[in-house]
């Protein structure tokens, strides 16, 4: 990978990082509604992504994908912050505050939008790769789904139909190894996701989700071939996610080492970029720069009004208005 | 409705023809179902399409009822018109979250962003021996879920006329159709026309009680009412067509017209669209009602195999009947 | 109810307690859930039984809902009595037809050579910025299924009885938390005792008006009954405690009492179980009732992230105190 | 095979086809309500399942399992009569004409009852398989699915927690070439069910579900290691039904020819006796004896009463009675 492509994504996933701690800090101090999970740790896998989907591609992100939202939202309209105003609930939010963390969309920086049901997209997704099957346009559609989502009905039922009909569906499951606190390997008949989508005869690759050089290498052949017209492909993403449960932290200390100390996405990125010559200076810069522009977001997303009430009952139908009281 | 020429056509074959004209009409419109293609469907409404439409657009899938609906919902983010087929609605168990969470919601929670003009076409409805997993009828199901557009039709004119609107709908329509009028016929517009969702019809006109019916009840009511006439008992019936969101305005007016209302569906009582019709007459006829709106409906149990058994538990028409007497006679 | 020592509890240890006691009694009991076991589930209602009863009978899943309610439906047709937790109500779309087409109907359509004596309980409710996604009401896609029970507590004390009924019922039960109530504290009774399911309770006695309620908004019934005496009305409070079958006979006897009526649910209006509540009354109580029964419910709305329009969605105190001084005042 | 068991599993077979062809003819003469469908054609596979599962152990039919349903409750009650007239829906039926075709259902023989939901046994089997795990009993809990019925989405939720549970189930598919109309190899990524399978990391096996020897051995197999303890065992049965679709005969003119008289299971069991040296008398002798006793259960089930009408709102719930109007 050349420099400058790993200094963009390198900066994509402090974008990420800085969005997720502020984004934390400000949900302990209690000015985030509802629940929040987060997408630290999973930097890589999320720049990856994020980095190569256009506009015109759809995805259909998970509850851990603020930072794919984000990057999206950035990239392709310049307007990340909009996204943290939808975590706050508010008008300015993509979604005017009526969807919140786990249902942020915009279709048109290609994002699909999350459904709480989690896998749930893994029909859904069906669809948006069918019509543009039909139309014959180049479109890919990504479902990120967890490897707890796996466990679903949906995920037989989805990877069974992109087969026979052939459809541009990329599936990029994000294996962080637990589901709340079930471990991969105990809530599936396999702890490597490939294994379970395999018999449906189209290509599953495994990833190091951690490393941005190989994720987004993956990332870059998956959406080739479907491009390509090839079908369906099934990437499975090894990585882990900072955040514990809401009782803390559950997992042995010393896999906790490992994927905070020694294979964190952004120190990783971080060795690669200095084995290449980037200077420690122009690394930090990149981060204070993320830093501070996701403090101007929290700040706007604070600063923005609560949606108007009448917003309530707007939007139930197309054809019909619902009374407002 | 359209002032064409009309011809004498069966429920199923209006409903074939909605499909072909649809077709025809709108190129982002799509079928999707199991066996609808080259077999044209478990009850025939699709025959033919496949041949003169392809197997691109008419489209047979696996036993898989939530991608089915999940295929729907997502093609239809993406501005086509799918029209799936649910074989039996007792299996919408099956893709309940997909209609619930997804179709039902996808507008609203994401602000506008989407659409959902699918529609979910289905054969409901108990009286040939089915049993309990091909006989029940599931409106109330998703009587209590904002979003959704259930459809009701009663005859074949309607049933082409609404399939249509359910088509053109920008919102996400559960079509249900009921088994037992696939065979019925009458005269139907050989072209395309639409008869508008959300509105109820005068079956037939009456002063005395205002019937409201859905599907198989308005046939059955209409021919209670005929009966009654003799009796001088003169009956209105109102085809509610649309169940969600119904049109409660001609609904209310015709009670208040006669001062007396039954409701009936075929679904079982207790949290059924009688209750919610019953609630709302009462909220706002009260001072006109003469006597309590009476409920006709099933019974409150699963659909038995036995037919002698089955014919308990289903309203009929004596039900209706017995319904007019007793509200009549309780009158104030 | 047990006249042992009580002792100031949450809801949630209440709930606790009562799996604790059940599995105690109970060796054909078992529980499973997404993260029921080590972590104790997400509202932590399973906390520390997995460590006391182990593995096998603390029972973690993954995420299968379909799976998780086909083997208690399993299990307990060979007489298992499995208790599932359903992480929350609206993820219940998943496993809708296991519940409707199977668990409600086996008894009855295999001619009673099965039971399906298994409860399954849920997070239900809004209030917290959950989302479209996190907040439902879902009793009424229930209400019209027979062969289910629905029980849906409102404090404490009834929580514990209430889910050690449910253990003990041969029926499948539908067992609703409204999130909201998970830190209502009360005086619980120690030791084990049942409350009777199909059966609500008088939760404050009253002359003008009878108010029933169900879950949260019985706490806020209440509280705006207390409010109305110092203006001179006199609110009965009817605690539902069962929606599915309901206790008609207390609430209509209250009604004869009172003469007037307010039906006050979370879930929105259209089909709700306020509707069937208001048929029923109307139908019964016709000449006793002074005005039309009101209806207070959420919105015809899913329910929005932003907490400012939730609170528009949803009902509240105000809302019910509202419906109360109009019906008050339409009284003929 | 010994000769004896080859006979035992002959006269079952003749049994199945006697008790179709006659339920059949009686349907269209208009005696039987509701749908049918026959399990013609499938006679070796589902003699191979019934002749070893056990009145303790548990089976999960599915819509073309009367011969099964009928079977066990001849070997373990001498009463099949009794699925013919549930059939037939009358009061002498194992469910009192309640469940009918679709729906019968005698655990004193093991017949858990089918769910006309096609394939949503799939979960419930889990419950009994658990069940008897956790109280150690050596039961086998067997779905007999159809290939079809294998797109749901509970064939990977049933697979998968089977396999992290261990659970003694026995999936029994009935590979019979179609879904109502669509072909295996068109409705699903793999026309070789197996190949689905084999990710959940238990044994997956594909037998001639026509060959009655072969059949019947990979049954005892897959018994054995479920009995042992073993957990979870697929197979899948390649068969083909004479039932077409309502339209008649939809599949291929060669096709029909290879299945219906190169490869009925009968006809090639006929064979395997022949070479045994049982003789053409003898082998006639079972199929009247077979087709005889099913005219008397005909007999049976248009002579018994319909069930009473106070049946019709009995057992909706067992803790409260519902009112009859
Ligand atoms: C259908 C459904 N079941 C349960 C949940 C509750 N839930 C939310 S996230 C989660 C764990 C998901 O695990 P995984 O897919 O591995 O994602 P991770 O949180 O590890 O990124 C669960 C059980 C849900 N949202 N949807
Ligand atoms: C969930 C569900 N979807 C659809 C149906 C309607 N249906 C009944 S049988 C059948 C085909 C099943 O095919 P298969 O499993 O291969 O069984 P076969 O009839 O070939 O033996 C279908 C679609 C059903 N009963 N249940
Ligand atoms: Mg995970
Ligand atoms: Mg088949």
């Amino acid at each position: 990978m050349q420099q400058d492509q790993l200094l963009d994504l390198y900066r994509d996933m402090w974008l990420i990082r800085a969005f997720e701690q502020a984004l934390e800090r400000e949900f302990e101090q209690g000015g985030v509604p509802g629940m929040l999970h987060t997408g630290l740790g999973q930097e890589a896998t999320q720049a990856a992504l994020a980095s190569q989907l256009e506009a015109t591609d759809c995805f259909f992100p998970d509850h851990r994908c603020h930072g794919i939202n984000a990057l999206a939202q950035e990239r392709h309209k310049g307007d990340g912050e909009r996204i943290m105003a939808e975590l706050f609930g508010k008008s300015t939010g993509v979604c005017s505050g009526k969807g919140g963390s786990l249902h942020s969309a915009d279709p048109s920086v290609g994002n699909y939008g999350d459904n709480a049901v989690e896998g749930s997209y893994m029909a859904t997704v069906l669809g948006v790769a069918l019509a543009a099957k039909m139309r014959g346009e180049a479109k890919v559609a990504c479902a990120i789904i967890g490897d707890g989502t796996v466990g679903r009905g949906e995920f037989h039922e989805s990877l069974n139909m992109a087969a026979i009909w052939d459809l541009p569906v990329l599936y990029a499951c994000v294996n962080n190894g637990y589901a709340i606190a079930t471990p991969v390997g105990e809530g599936h008949a396999s702890a490597d996701i490939v294994d379970l989508a395999r018999g449906y005869g189209f290509p599953c690759e495994q990833v190091d989700g951690n490393d941005i050089v190989a994720a987004h290498e993956a990332v870059g052949k998956a959406i080739s071939h479907i491009r390509a017209g090839k079908g369906p492909y099934f990437l499975e993403f090894k990585t882990w996610r900072w955040q514990g449960i809401f009782a803390g932290e559950f997992r042995p200390e010393a896999e906790v080492k490992y994927w905070r100390e020694d294979h964190d996405p952004i120190l990783l990125a971080n060795d690669a970029l200095e084995a290449m010559g980037v200077s420690q200076a122009q690394r930090s810069a990149i981060e204070s720069e993320q830093v501070g522009r996701i403090e101007e977001w929290i700040t706007f997303a604070k600063e923005s009004p609560n949606p108007e009430l009448a917003k309530a009952t707007a939007d139930v139908y197309v054809g019909w208005e619902v009374a407002s009281s | 409705m359209s002032t064409s020429t009309t011809k004498r056509t069966s429920f199923t074959k209006a409903l074939n023809d909605a499909l072909d004209q649809g077709m025809d009409r709108f190129d982002e419109m799509f079928l999707i179902g199991e066996d609808i293609g080259e077999m044209g469907g478990d009850f025939g409404v699709t025959r033919k399409l496949w041949a003169k439409y392809g197997a691109e657009r008419v489209r047979d899938t696996p036993l898989s009822e939530a991608a089915i609906i999940g295929t729907c919902v997502g093609a239809s983010m993406v501005g086509m018109r799918p029209v799936a087929e649910i074989m039996f609605a007792d299996f919408l168990g099956e893709c309940y979250d997909q209609i619930v969470n997804n179709a039902a919601k996808l507008h609203y929670m994401f602000d506008g962003q989407f659409k959902a003009p699918l529609v979910i076409r289905t054969a409901c409805g108990g009286g040939f021996g089915g049993g309990p997993h091909h006989s029940q009828s599931v409106e109330g199901w998703f009587l209590n879920v904002p979003g959704i557009v259930i459809v009701a039709p009663s005859n074949p004119e309607d049933a082409k006329g609404l399939l249509l609107a359910s088509i053109e709908s920008d919102d996400p329509v559960l079509f249900l159709e009921h088994k037992a009028l696939y065979r019925a016929r009458g005269e139907v517009p050989t072209g395309y026309y639409t008869t508008p969702l959300g509105s109820a019809a005068i079956a037939r006109e009456g002063t005395d009680i205002t019937v409201v019916a859905t599907m198989r009840m308005v046939p059955m009511a209409l021919s209670a009412a005929e009966a009654l006439d003799a009796d001088g008992i003169s009956v209105e019936v109102v085809d509610l067509r649309t169940i969600r969101p119904y049109d409660a305005e001609t609904v209310l007016a015709s009670v208040a017209k006669t001062g007396r209302a039954v409701v009936a569906n075929e679904a079982p009582k207790i949290g059924g669209l009688g209750a919610e019709l019953s609630a709302r007459i009462h909220e706002e006829c009260f001072s006109e009602l003469q006597a309590p709106v009476g409920r006709v409906d099933g019974l409150d149990s699963p659909i038995p195999f036995s037919v002698p058994l089955e014919h308990e538990i289903l309203p009929d028409e004596a039900d209706i009947t017995a319904a007019i007497r007793t509200t009549m006679e309780a009158s104030r």
